[in-house]
This record gives structure tokens, sequence and C-alpha cells, in this order.
């Protein structure tokens, strides 16, 4: 079947987690399909096509960076920290709800996880590809990033163990770790089915190294059931670390909207937040393009609506908690910090986030609009603009005007800052596209079981 | 053909009936079986005769050699190898080396997990002779299929033949070393 | 990274000889006059690529270029092997050399004539460092901005390094040879068309080779113009006196001082003898200390302004008539007083007028060199009738060798050229085509001058219009003698071989004698020495031999200051007013506090450094006062026109608080064509609105906006709320809502000696998590600064460029928030904008004892050390910025691109060989000096003594004019810096954030006229 | 059939996964091991110099004392380079015409200085004072190595920082009396750490490891 010529008509939207009328053989065949048989479209090849584009803007930047430094950025003294940290923070965010679908609705036997884990954990590891690129790119002497790593070195130093950047170095390289081989063992089995169900032999044999001969036997099955389980009761702290280790980069610092303790869960929650956010802004093309309305239905679209409801709620509520503390704690430097960030020069940054990820995500509330796929993803777009200019204005905030007044200053974006930004988007979405042609985007072993529950339910009811 | 022969594979059509099949080849006598299918079925394993695996064990040491390392790591240089006296702060700050301590914990338990998931598994192994059975590749699509393996002191060509014969299979087959 | 320490190998390169150092200029210099490219870039004498206004050199091709070189230092920091090092030792080594050991030399700087005292640090024969001349009566050990910077002029890449004939490369044997012919004329008729244009001379050596120069010619002219110097104090003097004499003052004796329109602390030649005896007059030890009382009343905000109990912005215009209402008070004759300018009261009159009479022989007039001669004459005949005179106004002989009328001198000059009297004329080291008044049509006559030969340290715009450039050597690298602001001799003795084979006026007029190779050294031991003949210059007994070498060893020459001289003015003084058109807007011009009078203009440090009050860097602008600039529309950096008398000039407006209404303040020295990389095209030039017989004071102006903008960069923003209300701006009112600024009267001080001190519950005691550290150690640093002596003079920056390699980043760079300076004097203002009490605050590493910035580091760059020193390791940063953010202070600074100039090879041998050079993507900050005090610890160590108080000073606290920084041991409770953080009026700034700051206050104090409400 | 492999297969994989450990872990070796190597490091490595200078010759078979050349080394952080005429001193009356010291009358004729290869070169960023260490009792040969069994100097250690602070840290295990500083040939005694301990006291040896000691 062709994506780009396809004649079906009407698309059937059902409220249950998978179409009915599915087989063992439907599932597998129709995603295994999309990587095997299915040509190679117009609209892929595009969408390719301009991230590769914006690679290449990452490369341009990159290397002016490289060459002449970080001078090419607006940043200065005091904001020392501009676009490079935003986005990375962002990007670390967004990689959560990965993660956090696999690892934690799996722990809570959730069913709906099924078919978006998959291309949901492959999205995280890319956006942590793309904000573990930041630090090492903002640093003033990157050539010399090793000395974070703890190594015995020819000078007999080591890293200093109290600073959140070593802390960041390790809980990033972690998580990237861990949802790498999270995300293998889940493709183990589909890696066998491809490789089974693939015609040339040069694929058989490219899937066959890949799924190190999985032949689903009974006792491997038993094995690989508790691997996840572990792995899954591992991620979920480890999503929950890395984010908390994240916001200790503020934190730990004394600065005045950076030293508060609400961060750690607000944090979270927040990437929670976009990470759900990015997802839809995936997947409600990629079933509109694939026709996956059979997988990823109207419950799926549903739920990850409430999520972004819930978790938003609790940032919202952080917001608020900011604000109140700021003027309860009597902190003079604390309550400047917030009146500045109200109504001084970066005010509208801030007036747009507070629309983006309070106001406008309140829509949700109402049923009809979480089924409506192209609001829910706009309302995605949207809460992701907020969750950026979030960081953002925690950062800029921050550090222009705090302690010495005569030390104050601005930050102003140079073209360098937004190129770097737009190209790490290229560097994502050129992974992405990749991966949705070569690996299958669901999880086809967890649908046959979905499947095989399905039909049980079934005979329960007829019985 | 003078192949050497591994098993005789017989080919199911549900869960339901390898299940029934593999109980109905242990009380047979039969041990040296497996169970191959496209997704997990519960009790399929115990049936074939595979009770409880070591793997969580395996994370554990894991997890504790992780979570010494990662103290030990913070805690040396800045004790022995090399203090010194940042912000003021003691030597041994050793609330500012949780972080580190936790996130090693993790990592290494998870790569236990999986590297030992797959070794236990014995993988990997790229060839195998249930492979080598004609309509395997259904295995992990829509197929489910039990293997008793020559090695089984009861086996006999004939008789477990016969036997898988009659639990109605889709079909038996030979699978040849 | 590397650091110019290679250059000390080069032990041969720059030795005080350092023939071979000439050799090779010269050589290159050969071969490259050959080509045409360079042919070129002399015509317009600074090559592309070496100009210092963007050390980055942000065009995009010199950037790569840089990168190129800075890949390069990456990888020496990185994973490749060192570079091969050669070392290239003596041939032959001078005795007094051991490598890796500083010597000290005293010197002086002639500035605007007269004499800074000066001590030189040279490492192996290159000067790196200056500072003030502890023994030097007009120094105490301080140092101004000026002669800090000095240094950098030395090294200038952009001097001129070759004589110019025509504006083609020659030689000093071809000018010789050419001007010999010259002067053949000029024998046969006496010296008829020959004329000789300096500075201010107060030069004893130099005087007397112009007198036998005049002898040889007798019809010959020598004419002097300083265009900065003091011409209206000169004349006030006559017309008090009816001679010329040298005023000085004694601040030590001074309890009332009244300053009109005078930046006495830093524009005079005995500026910081002032500082220093006015500070330590008025230092408080205690709550039963006293201080002296400063009433200043002047047209635009100055350090000495800053300094006032009682400040008063009143037109410089204006101020005659408040003198005269004074004088009046103090019953003198005062001549046509006009009535009172509507901001001054006549209650604030008496005031002042009964403080002045209370305290008769202790007080003291002091008249700025704006002010016009009748005004001078005034404050002659209040202090007379005061009877000052001889207390703390002591009057000697003029400094000047030849004390004359320099404008009417410079007028004479000009209409002799003009009728074409004039032959051959020597410019020497003066550059009248840039300087001249706008009346006196100096460059439209000079082309009537036969045969022009300039003397001058660049191929400035006299040089241009001249046959023949000579390149002038520098004061450190030439012989001669000065005159102090007492009139004392200073030697001037060279720390270097002229770099560029430059001439001294003693050689050039040696030349007009005709003896072409006589050694400016013989000159003026042999001048002394005939002197030491006649003169008591030597005290008896001793043999010239020892006075001289003493003499050198002090910098200055014993007994030379001459004696009291007893003057009364005229009865009449008084009454002589000068008629001041008191109408309108005025415009003052005054020399620039950073370049001067423009000579100093190719200075990068000076360029780059915060002008005070404004923070104002690579720009001169019209200073206006809120309220005026409300009424005229004008908004900060809008180009207004200024146009008198058919002159004009534009340049940006400046609305700053504390500037007289109606009056219009716009600096001198800007807007040069020819000063170098640095000045060129920098600022607007005022030169064509001043006229001669109005040098300072232009009325009757008419401002226009002319619609233009122009970009005003400073270092510290100045949010001004809203022009026309009375509230100071937002960065000052926070200053004060934290704390940061703590200022109390004398009498509230006596009443509350602790009122600066923080509430218990935010002292640094408060509870922490850990157990603090102990400094146990012999030594632990710490530093107090006094606001209440610190008068903001920026001589402490300079000071720390030099010591530190600190790198130069251009306009642009400051722009973006990245000035590379580690110490800053940030100004906050207080009470209703049109005068406001202006505060200095020195910001530099606190050193907090718990250092935000260390805990955050990543790899332990930055750490502390036993003895209490936030070090930063400049090596090991790989430039995560984190410190600087968690730095509450903003003291680090960052190298966000190289800024370090690795390319230009003149400049390698300025660097301080014991600070590392930083690199790109470090970052970098105050280090109390880390290596003064390493040298220091070795020594003691090695040589078995211990570390006396005192002995260690940082380069701030060592040139600070009024000893308002003090370092020391906090461990010894008998050290100058424990006694002063024992007082009570000590505060640290941020206290209640528990940084336990090892740099504190003293808090600021004023003792207001009680009888002077509000 | 789905066999897709050879059964060869199984081992080559295994195989190539523990070879794969090895390399990474090999990679590592190699990178040490080259970081510690001479041409890495110019240690034990004779460079090309104008005159073959030979410490061997000029302190034991002369028996010259070091600072006979090296003039500041106890009174400056640099050692000191003999000037031309130091060695003239000698040369003028002996090997007057010696082929080999003809670059060394050239520069006294000349003016011209000889140009020495450098053999112990610290980066720039490091600051390290020849006198407090000469006083501290740590001999030349400590970190010059045998020079009087040297006849072309070369640099005895790799002079990294970890060095420096091997000896910053345990300094009872290399210094010595100080009437031994300046032997050109020094071996320590058996009782050095004994020794050493009581050197330490004697001489007030303090164990700096902060970085300003060193980087300024």
């Amino acid at each position: 079947m062709d994506p780009e010529n396809d004649n079906r008509t009407a698309v059937v939207e059902t409220e249950e987690v998978i179409a009915p009328g599915h087989t063992y053989a439907s599932v597998s065949d129709r995603v295994t399909d999309m990587v095997l048989t299915w040509p190679i479209g117009i609209r892929w090849a595009a969408g390719l096509a301009l991230a590769l584009g914006l690679l290449f803007v990452l490369n341009l930047a990159l290397g002016v960076v490289f060459t002449i430094g970080v001078g090419v950025w607006g940043i200065n003294i005091p904001v020392g920290w501009g676009f490079a940290i935003t986005n990375f923070v962002w990007w670390i965010g967004i990689g959560h709800a990965g993660t956090l679908i696999s690892a934690f609705l799996l722990l809570m036997r959730q069913q709906w996880r099924t078919s978006i884990n998959r291309f949901a954990e492959a999205m995280t590891i890319f956006a942590v590809a793309c904000a573990g690129m930041f630090p090492l790119a903002h640093m003033g002497r990157p050539w010399l990033f090793y000395w974070l790593l703890p190594y015995p070195d020819t000078m007999g130093t080591w890293p200093q163990f109290r600073s959140p950047l070593v802390w960041d170095v390790f809980a990033v390289s972690t998580y990237l770790t861990v949802s790498l081989v999270f995300w293998y063992t889940g493709l183990l089995p589909d890696l066998a089915t491809l490789r089974d169900r693939a015609k040339s032999r040069a694929v058989k044999i490219i899937y066959g190294f890949a799924s190190l001969g999985w032949r689903g036997s009974a006792s491997h099955w038993s094995r690989y059931e508790v691997a996840s389980l572990l792995l899954a009761g591992l991620s979920t702290p480890l999503v929950v670390s890395v984010h908390t280790v994240v916001s200790f980069d503020f934190t730990i610092a004394i600065i005045p909207g950076w030293h508060s303790t609400i961060f750690p869960p607000y944090f979270v929650a927040g990437a929670i937040y976009s990470g759900f956010a990015m997802v839809l802004t995936l997947a409600i093309p990629l079933r509109k393009y694939y026709h996956l309305e059979d997988f990823v239905t109207m419950k799926h679209l549903d739920f990850m609506g409430k999520v972004m409801l819930a978790t938003g709620l609790v940032v919202a509520y952080s917001y608020v908690m900011e604000a109140f503390m700021a003027f309860y704690s009597g902190n003079q430097y604390e309550r400047y910090m917030m009146l500045n960030r109200m109504t001084g020069p970066y005010a509208v940054t801030f007036w747009t986030l507070i629309f983006c990820n309070l106001v406008g995500p309140q829509v949700l509330w109402i049923r009809k609009f979480r089924q409506s796929p192209w609001l829910l993803f706009g309302v995605s777009l949207v809460v992701q603009t907020g969750m950026w200019l979030e960081r953002f204005v925690i950062i800029i905030t921050g550090l222009h005007r705090d302690f010495i007044p005569s030390s104050w200053g601005m930050f102003y974006p140079t073209r360098w800052d937004y190129m770097t930004f737009l190209g790490t988007l290229g560097l994502f979405f050129t992974l992405f596209y990749l991966f949705i042609r070569v690996m299958p985007m669901i999880a086809i072993h967890e649908l046959r079981d979905l499947v095989h529950k399905k039909q049980h339910e079934a005979k329960a009811e007829s019985h | 053909m003078a192949q050497i022969l591994y098993g005789l594979m017989a080919e199911f059509e549900t869960p339901e009936q390898v299940l029934e099949a593999a109980e109905r080849a242990r009380d047979e006598g039969y041990r040296r079986m497996d169970a191959y299918t496209p997704f997990p079925v519960e009790g399929l394993a115990e049936a074939v005769g595979f009770y409880r695996t070591r793997l969580s064990a395996i994370v554990l040491c894991g997890g504790l050699t992780g979570c010494c390392t990662g103290f030990l790591l913070c805690w040396w240089p800045n004790v022995i190898g090399y203090p010194l006296n940042i912000g003021g702060k003691p030597y041994n700050s050793w609330p500012a080396f949780i972080p580190i301590t936790f996130e090693l914990t993790i990592l290494f338990s998870a790569l236990s997990a999986v590297i030992g998931m797959i070794a236990l598994n014995g993988l990997p192994m790229p060839y195998h002779p249930v492979f080598n059975a004609p309509r395997f590749d259904l295995a992990s699509r829509d197929r489910f299929f039990l293997c008793i393996e020559a090695r089984d002191p009861k086996f006999s060509l004939t008789e477990t033949r016969d036997f898988l014969g009659g639990l109605d299979p889709v079909e038996v087959s030979e699978v040849e070393c | 990274m590397t650091d110019s320490k290679g250059n000390n190998l080069n032990l041969v390169q720059l030795g005080p000889q350092a023939d071979s150092a000439r050799d090779r200029f010269w050589r290159s210099l050969d071969e490259r006059a050959g080509n045409e490219a360079y042919q070129k870039s002399l015509a317009q004498e600074f090559p592309a690529g070496r100009s210092l206004k963007n050390p980055a050199g942000l065009n995009r091709r010199d950037l790569l270029k840089l990168m190129g070189a800075s890949a390069g230092l990456a990888g020496l920091t990185a994973c490749t092997k060192l570079p091969p090092e050669k070392i290239v030792p003596y041939v032959r080594q001078p005795e007094e050399f051991v490598p890796g050991i500083p010597l000290f030399y005293a010197t002086a700087m002639p500035f605007g004539g007269v004499g800074r005292g000066l001590l030189v640090e040279s490492h192996l024969g290159r000067p790196t460092k200056v500072e003030g001349n502890p023994g030097h009566p007009g120094s105490l050990g301080g140092a101004d901005v000026f002669g800090q910077a000095s240094v950098l002029t030395l090294y200038d890449p952009d001097r001129s390094q070759v004589p110019y004939h025509l504006g083609h490369v020659s030689a000093w044997e071809e000018f010789i040879a050419d001007f010999g012919n010259a002067l053949v004329n000029e024998r046969a008729t006496g010296g008829a068309g020959l004329r000789i244009l300096t500075g201010t001379i107060t030069s004893p050596t130099l005087a007397d080779q112009m007198k036998s120069v005049l002898s040889r010619f007798p019809s010959a002219r020598w004419h002097q113009y300083e265009p900065c110097g003091r011409h209206n104090a000169r004349e006030g003097a006559r017309l008090a006196f009816g001679q010329y004499v040298n005023t000085v003052y004694r601040f030590d004796k001074a309890d009332v001082i009244l300053s009109l329109d005078s930046d006495v602390f830093f524009a005079e030649p005995g500026s910081l003898r002032y500082a220093r005896d006015f500070a330590n007059h008025r230092r408080v030890s205690g709550p039963d200390s006293s201080m002296s009382r400063l009433y200043a009343i002047e047209s635009t905000p100055s350090i000495t302004g800053s300094q006032a109990d009682h400040r008063i912005p009143l037109r410089s215009s204006d101020i005659e008539a408040v003198a005269r209402s004074v004088a009046a008070g103090l019953g003198l004759q005062a001549g046509n007083a006009a009535p009172l300018p509507k901001e001054v009261s006549a209650d604030v009159v008496a005031a002042i007028v009964r403080d002045l009479q209370s305290h008769k022989g202790s007080s003291l007039v002091v008249v700025g060199e704006q002010q016009p001669a009748a005004v001078h004459a005034l404050a002659h005949a209040m202090n007379h009738a005061l009877g000052n005179t001889g207390q703390t106004v002591i009057f000697t002989e003029p400094l000047e060798a030849s004390a004359t009328d320099e404008i009417k001198s410079l007028k004479d000059l000009v209409s002799d050229m003009d009728s074409g009297h004039v032959h051959t004329l020597l410019i020497l080291g003066s550059n009248p085509a840039y300087n001249a008044p706008a009346d006196v049509p100096f460059v439209a006559a000079l082309n009537k001058v036969d045969f022009r030969v300039h003397l001058g340290l660049y191929s400035d715009e006299t040089a241009d219009l001249c046959h023949w450039h000579i390149p002038e050597a520098h004061y450190l690298e030439s012989w001669g003698d000065v005159r102090n602001y007492d009139g004392s001799v200073s030697i001037v003795q060279p720390l270097i071989a002229p770099l560029y084979g430059g001439k001294t006026l003693l050689e050039v007029l040696a030349l007009v004698q005709g003896q072409a190779s006589v050694s400016p050294h013989d000159m003026v031991r042999g001048y002394w020495q005939q002197q030491s003949g006649g003169r008591s210059a030597q005290p008896a007994g001793a043999s010239f031999e020892s006075f001289w070498e003493t003499s050198l060893n002090n910098g200055w020459l014993e007994g030379t200051a001459p004696p009291a001289k007893q003057v009364t003015p005229s009865a009449d003084t008084a009454a002589k007013s000068s008629a001041q058109d008191v109408q309108g807007l005025e415009v003052v011009l005054r020399p620039d506090p950073s370049v001067w009078d423009g000579s100093l203009a190719n200075n990068a440090w000076l360029m780059e450094l915060p002008r005070p009050f404004s923070k104002l860097t690579w720009d001169n602008t019209l200073l206006v006062s809120p309220a005026t600039a409300a009424r005229l529309g004008l908004q900060r950096e809008d180009v207004v026109k200024l146009q008198i008398e058919g002159r004009e000039v534009e340049a940006p407006v400046m609305v700053l608080p504390g500037q007289a209404a109606n009056s219009l303040t716009l600096h001198l020295g800007y807007g040069r064509t020819r000063a170098g990389g640095v000045g060129n095209g920098v600022g607007a030039n005022a030169y064509p609105i001043r006229t001669s017989d109005a040098p300072w004071i232009a009325t009757g102006v008419t401002a226009s906006k002319t619609g233009g903008k122009h970009h005003l960069v400073t270092t510290q923003n100045h949010h001004l709320i809203d022009q026309k209300s009375t509230k100071v701006e937002e960065e000052s009112e926070n200053a004060f809502d934290r704390g940061l600024v703590r200022v109390g009267t004398l009498a509230d001080y006596k009443q509350r000696p602790d009122f600066a001190q923080d509430p218990p519950e935010e002292s640094t005691e408060a509870p922490s998590m850990y157990f603090p550290y102990h400094y146990t150690q012999a030594n632990s640093w710490g530093m107090s600064i006094d606001l209440n002596s610190c008068i903001g003079c920026n001589a402490c920056i300079v000071a720390c460029y030099a010591e530190n390699n600190i790198s130069v980043v251009g306009k642009d760079e400051v722009d973006n928030g990245r000035d590379m300076q580690w110490i800053r004097v940030d100004t906050y203002f207080r009470g209703d904008l049109d005068n406001p009490e202006a505060y200095h605050e020195l910001m530099l590493c606190q050193h907090c004892e718990n250092a935000p910035c260390e805990y955050v580091c990543p790899v332990g760059a930055t750490v502390h050390s036993p003895e209490g020193l936030n070090l930063m390791v400049y090596n090991r940063c790989v430039g995560t910025r984190y410190c600087s953010n968690n730095c509450p202070y903003k003291v680090r600074r960052f190298n966000f691109k190289l800024y370090s100039d690795w390319d230009t090879p003149s400049l390698f041998p300025l660097r301080n060989p014991d600070v590392t050079v930083r690199s790109r993507g470090v970052m970098e900050k105050c280090t109390y000096c880390v290596q003064r005090i390493m040298e220091a610890k070795i020594a003691a160590d090695r040589d078995e003594t211990v570390i006396a108080d005192g002995q260690i000073q940082t380069a701030c606290q060592q040139t600070c004019p009024t000893e308002a920084i003090v370092f020391g041991n906090l461990n010894d409770p008998e050290s100058k810096v424990s006694k002063r953080k024992a007082q009570t009026r000590d505060y640290g700034l941020l206290r209640d954030l528990n940084v336990r700051p090892r740099t504190t206050y003293l808090a600021r104090l004023r003792n207001p006229n009680p009888e002077i409400k509000g | 059939m789905p066999q897709v492999f050879h059964r060869s297969m199984n081992t080559i994989s295994r195989v190539s996964l523990v070879g794969a450990v090895l390399l990474i872990g090999g990679l590592g070796y190699l990178g040490w091991a080259f970081n510690q190597s001479p041409y890495y490091t110019n240690a034990k490595l004779q460079l090309e110099q104008p005159v073959p200078f030979s410490h061997k010759h000029h302190t034991m078979d002369d028996g010259i004392d070091c600072r006979y050349c090296h003039t500041s080394v106890e009174k400056s952080s640099f050692a000191g380079i003999p000037p031309t005429e130091t060695c003239m001193t000698c040369h003028s009356q002996i090997w007057t015409n010696a082929s080999m010291l003809e670059p060394v009358r050239a520069s006294y004729a000349t003016g011209q200085s000889l140009e020495w290869a450098r053999v112990n070169a610290l980066p720039d960023f490091v600051y390290f004072n020849h006198s407090i260490h000469v006083k501290k009792g740590i001999g030349c040969t400590t970190c010059h190595g045998q020079l009087g069994e040297m006849p072309i100097t070369w640099k005895e250690n790799t002079l990294y920082m970890r060095w420096c602070i091997d000896c910053h840290k345990h300094p009872e295990q290399y210094v010595r009396r100080r009437e031994d500083v300046f032997k050109a040939v020094y071996h320590p005694p058996a009782n050095q750490v004994e020794m050493g301990r009581q050197l330490v006291r004697e001489y007030k040896i303090r164990t700096f490891t902060n970085c300003e000691t060193c980087h300024r």
C-alpha cells in the first residue's frame, strides 16, 4: 500500500486502544510493511531534505562558534548563559515523555502505551542527543570537554564533583545509555520479525544481526519480560532524577529566580508537559500520513491530552507558587526579580509564556477539543513554544539584573543563536525521518500481545 | 540424507494450543523441549520446564557496585586524591555526591539487566537449528511452535512424531541441526 | 595558553643598550621600506590589521586569521606537544641583571610640562609597569591614569618609527644634512627667520639649551603653547601680583575649602599630592576623628565635586558672581558684583563666608583653570584676606622656565608666519595643527614657512604638514629633567634605549647649535654639575658624583625646591572683573579625563577607561543636565550641532545628573585624524569652537538637534526613570535599597558609630549546614576600601591593566557587555537628578570565603587557597561561565573571543612576565595580584624572613593617590587592614548571602555645614 | 527456510563482541602509552645543539659547580643560561681552536648570541621557581636527571603536573641535604624516607598543592 496515492476514504475513528478486527498477522504485516515494502514517498523525502537543510545550518553555526568562540552569540557578563542552555533544558525536557510512556505506563500496566511507546522512545533518544550537544558547544574551550570526565589524567586532577554541571554529565549520559538499551531491548523481537519478513537476503542479514538471532523461545520471553520490568522500574526514577539534576544547575546557584527549592518537581512536570506535546506533534501527522488511525486511536490522543492538562496544571501551580514565594519570602532580591520579570525589559516573553503554558492549554478540559487531532496539534506546538520561553525567561531574567545594579545588562540573541537552535531541530528530524523508514515505529510484539488480550476480554464477555 | 536431527517441531495456530501441547508433552515425560511464540505466552515457560531466572540477582549486584563506585568516585579525589578548599565546603561534602552516586547506581543496574538478559539467553546466536524448520519464520508473526529435541532421553522419531501429531498441529516437521 | 614569559628568555633583545633590538627594527624597516604596500601604509601611518580598536579584529578575515592562531593555542592546551623553544642568552650580561628579578628605576613623566615622579619596574630592560615614586614630593607613591597608561604609549605600534621627509621614509643623518643647509641662511640673519614652538617647558637643562640657541641666533624666537596648560592661573597671578608666580596648596592644613569650578584633585600638576593631603586630613579612624569641609561650586560633575560636603552645580560663567559675593562677604571691594544666580541663595553664601572666616589661616579658596584670570586673582585676594597665604597657600617662582602668555605667544608666531617672516620652524613635541585655537589660523599660515620640522611621538596632524617629521623619544627612552608642581626638579632617566631611534628635544636643540652627536645624558648631567658649582643644589661637602647618584636614585634633586615667595595682591585685585556674558547657554570645554588634550588619544587603555560619572568609553559627548535636556527636548545619543559665531561642532548628547542647568560640557582631545589606529575618528573634535579669548567657556551658544543619532557605549547603565522627575535612576535606587553604599554624616557617626553595621541576623555568622573552613595559615589575605577616601580617579583600573596583562576589547565588545577590567569604579547617585550626591564604589573580586563561583565550576578551575585567596586557574578553565553567573558581584570577566593581541610584536615586551596572558574561552578576574603575593612569600621563605605588613601591595593599592585601598594579613591584628576592618564603619557587600567576602568597605562620611539646610 | 546464517556465525559474532571490548581497552592503553612516550614528552630525547655541550665532562671531569654557569639559580626563579663570555673565560685559554667550539668564539666575536635548543621547557602558564626548590634541598638531578652522566643533555622526566604533584605531596622521598643539592650525580641513601622526614622538619618544607603555587 502506498501512502502517497491511497484511495481509502472515510477513516474509521475508534474509541478503543486498537481498532477491532486485527489479528496477529494483520498487525505484524501492517507495521513491517511500512519499513519493508512501502516505497519512499515524495513527502517523506521532502521532509528529510528540509531536515537535512537545517542540519547543515547547525554545522555552519557550530563551525563558527568553534572557530571564533562563543562570543558570536549574544551572551555577555552578566548574562553568561543564553540560548545554548535554554535549548539544552528544553530538549532534555522533551525527552522525558518517551521514557515515561514506555517505563512508567508499563509499570502501571496501561494498554494505551503500546502503540506509541516505540517512536516516543526514539524521540527521547534523539532529543537527548540534541540536548547533549549544547553543554559542549557552549563551553569557551570545547576541545577540553573531556576534563569533565573522571579519568586518571597527566595532571593528577579530577572533575569538581560538587558542580551541577558534572552531575549533568553523569545524568545525561546515564539517561542516554539507559534509554538506548531500553529501546533496543524493546526492538529485539520486532527486529526478528523484520528479519523473517524481509524478502532480500541483504536486509535479512542486517536485521538478522541486529536481532542477535532472537527466536522467541519461551525461556527467552520470560527473561525478557523480567528485564523489561526491571528496566522500567529503573528508568522511572532515572527520568525523574535527570530533570531534577538539570534543575540543580539553577537551584544550586544563588541567583534570585534560580535559587528555589520548587524547581525539581516543577522542572519534571514541565518536562513531561513539553514531552507529551512533542509526542503529539509527531504522532498526529504520523497517524495521518501512515494511516495508523487503527493503532494510534482517538483514545490515545484523548489520554495524552489529559496528561498534558494534568502536568500543565502542576506547572501552573509552580508559577503561582514561585511568584507568591518571591513576595512572601520578604527577600528584596527575589521580589525585585519577580517584578522585573513581569514588568521589566523581558516582560513580553514572560507574558507570552504564561499564555502558552497556562491559558492556551485550558481548552483541553473540553473532550471535543481533546479529540480533534489538528487542534491538539496546535496546542502541542503552543505548549512547546511556551516551555522554551519558560527556560529562556528563567535564565535571562535571573541573570540580567541580579544583586549589584552597576553590573545589570541585557541579552540580545544574534543570528548565530537562532541558527544553532534551528539547527538542532534539523538534527532531531533528520534522525526521526530515518528512524521511521528503517525501524518498526510501533512495537509489533506488544501489538500482538494486545490483540491476544483483546480476544481474551472478548471471550470473557461472551461467556 | 545424512543430517543429524535436532528435533521435531509442531506448529500451532493459537497460544492456548501450544500451551496445552507443552503441558501434555511434559506429562508424557518429555523434558528437553522448547516453545517458540511471537509474543510472551503466560505459563508457557513453566510448561516447557523453565522456572526462575537469576536476572534479578545480577541486577541487584550491578546496582550495588554502581552505588559504591559512584560515591567512591566523588569521595576519593576530594578527600584523598587531591583535596582542595572549594567554596569553603568540607572535603567530604557527601550531600553533593548523592546525584552521581544515584546515577551510577541506575546505570550499572540497567546495563547489567540488559547484558544479563542477553547473556543468559545465550545471544547473540544468529544461527540456530530451529531456523531450519521450513515455516519457522511465522514464529515471529502469528504461529506458535513446540519443538521436542532429539537429545531428550524419551525422544524417538516415530513415537514423538505421533504424539505431536495427536495435538492437532498445523503440521509437524523435522528440524535438522 | 601562552604568555609573554617566552620573551624574557630573549635576553639580548631589549637590554638598556638594546643595540641588537634597534638594529632589528632598522633592518626590518629598510627591508619593508622597499615594498610599495608599506609605502602606502606609511602614508596613512597605521598599517591595517594593527588597529587596537578591535584587538579581536572584528572583520571576518582578521578573525579567521586570528582563530587559526587560537586553534594552535587550543591544541597547545589540549593534546599536542609543546612547540620547540630557543634559549637566547646574552653574549655579555650586564652585571645588574638577574634574569627573573625585576629592577626599579626612578624617573619622572613630563605632563603638560610639569613632572610627575615615577618608579618604573623593568624586566631585563623592558619597562613593564609604572608606579608612583614614594620618595617624590609630588607623588608620595601615588600615580594617576596618565602615568599608569604611559607605558602602553611607549610600546604603541602606531608610534612613528622613522623620520619622514615629505611623507617618505628617510633617516636622521639625511635630516642633519638637510637641516644644516636650512640653518646656513639663518646664521646669516642671526636667525631672523628661525622659530621654535614647544609646549610649556619647565626643564632647566632645556631652558639652558634654549638660552644658548637664542644667544647663537639672537633674532630667533621661542614660542610656547600648551593647549590645556594653566593659562588663566598664570594670568590670574599676574593680575593679582603683577608678576607670574606658582601657587602651591597645602590641603593638609586646610579645614574649610571653597572650590570654584576646580578639579583640583585631578587636573592640577599637584593633584596627586593634593588628593593625598586632602584624604589624610579627612581620614577617619574613629568617632573622635575630625574632617575638613569642602564646598564645591562647579558646572559639571568632577571627582573633586564628588568629595564635596556641599556641591552647587552652576554655570561656569555664573561662578564669578558667586565668588564676588563671597569676597564681598569677606569684606573685599569685590567690584561690580553681578546679581547672585537663582541657584545660590544669599544664606548659603553667608554660611560659607562665616565658615571661611571662622577658619582664618586654615581655610582655602581654589579656582579651576576654566575660570577667567579675574576669578583667579579674586581667589588670591580672598586667601590673602583670610590669612591663608603662607599657611594653606604657598607662592613660589613660576615653574615655567620662561613663563609667558602662551596664547599671545602662539598668536605672535602665527602672525609672523603669515607675514612670511618665518623661514625655519621647529615644532617640538606639540601638535598645533590639531589643537591651536580656532581663531588662530595656524594651518593656513604654516604653508608660508619654507622649512618646517616636526618632532613628535606620532606622525600626527602637524607632522603631515611639515617637510620633516622626526620620531620623538618617549620619556621612558629619554634623559632630561623637569620641574614638579612645587618647583623641585626631577631627573628623567630612560628605562630603555629608544625603540625607534627617537630623539629628545635636547638633541634637536643641540643640532640647532651644530652639535650632531651629543648625548642628552651628558647635557643634563653637565648642566647640574655646573649648577652645583653655583647654586646650593647639593648638600655641602658631598661630591657631585654621590649627589648625582642619590638624585637618580631618589628621582629628584635635593634642595631644588624654590623657597616660598612673599607676594601680596594689589589692593584693587578684587575689583578687577572679567566682562563675562552670563546669558543663555554656555559650552564649557575641558581636558578629557582620559585622553587629556588629545595627545593620549591613541592609548587604548585610556580610550576604554570608563569616564567618571558617565562611565562612557570610546567617545566624548556633550554633557547636558536632565532639566536642560528636557527643556531642549534632547535625549541621550541625539546628535546636537553647536554654533558659536559661525563656528560649529556636532556631538552626541549624554544626559548627566549633576550637570549644571544651561551649561553644556564638551571634552577636548577627540576627533583626531592622525592619532593612530586607536584614536582616529573617535569622538567629536571640540577645538574648532575654541577661541583664543575664551579658551574654556563659550557663551552665546545655539544648540540644535541634527536628527542624527550616535550610539554611546557605557560600562554601567543609568536608566533615568524620568528626566523631569526628581528621582535618580533605577540602578542607584536599588543600590541604596540594598545597602551597597552606606553613608552618614560625621555628626551622625559620632552619635551612632555603628550606623553602617549589618543587623546580626545578616552577619557573616549566619548559620551554615557545613562547618566553616579554618584559615590557620600564617597569612590570611584581605582588603579594605575606604569609601571616604576613594575619589574615583580611575588610576587603579589602569594600574590593573598594566599589572595583569588585561586586554582591550574595543567599543563594539564593550557595547556587548564584555569589557575586561578586573576592577571598576561603580558610581551611584542619591538625591534629585539636578544635584545628586555621587558616590564611587570600587568593585573587584571580593574573595568570598564561601565563594559561590567555586563550587559550581565543573573542573575546579577556581578554588580557594588556604590563605583565603579565590584563585583562578586560567589553564584549567574550560569556559562554562557558570562561575560568573553565580558571582553575586559580577566581577568575573570572560574572553568571549580572542582578545589578547598575539600579533603585535611591539606589545609583547609590555606584558608582565609574572602573569599568564589569557587566551580565548577563559574566565579571568582579580587575583589580589597573587603574583606579587607569591613573589614575596617565596622570597621570605628563601631568605628565612617574614612578610612585613605593607610589604605586599596590590597594583590598585600601590597606585591609589588617596590610600583608599589597603591590603594585608587578617591573621595579624596589628596589620593596617585588620585595624581598618576593626572600625565600626566596616561593612561587607551582600553579607546576607553568607558568602563572607574578604574585601570590605568603610562607610562614606559627609561633613555638611549644619547651617545649610538640605 | 528462515535460516539466514551459517552456524559458524555464532562463534564469529561472540568473538567479535569480546574483540570489540578488548579493542576499546587497547585503544585506551595506546593513548596512555603515547602520552608517556618520549615522542610526546620529549623526555630522554637528545636535541640538536649549536655546540654539543657535555654536562658530564664539565661537571665530573672538570668538576665545575653548577652555579658557575647557572648563576641565578639560588636567587631567582630562573637558573640562568651562561652568557658566551662565561664560556670564554676558560675557552679563551683551553681548546682555543677546537673546531667544535667555533660557534662560541664566533658569538663572542660578533656579539650574536648562541641559540640553544631548550631542553626542559614548561608551558608558559606554569611558574617554577628554582631558588626556593634549591633552598629546600631539592637537588638539580631530582628533576634534571644525573647530569653528570649526560654527554649531551636530555630531559630526564616528563615534567607532567602529576609528576610535580607527586613530589609536592611526598617531599620526604626526594629531599636531600643542602650540601648535596648541586651534586651532578646523586643516588639517594638507603634511608631516604627516614632522612627525608627529618629534613622536611629541619628545612621547614611545606607541601603546597594549591594552584597559585604554580599558576598565576
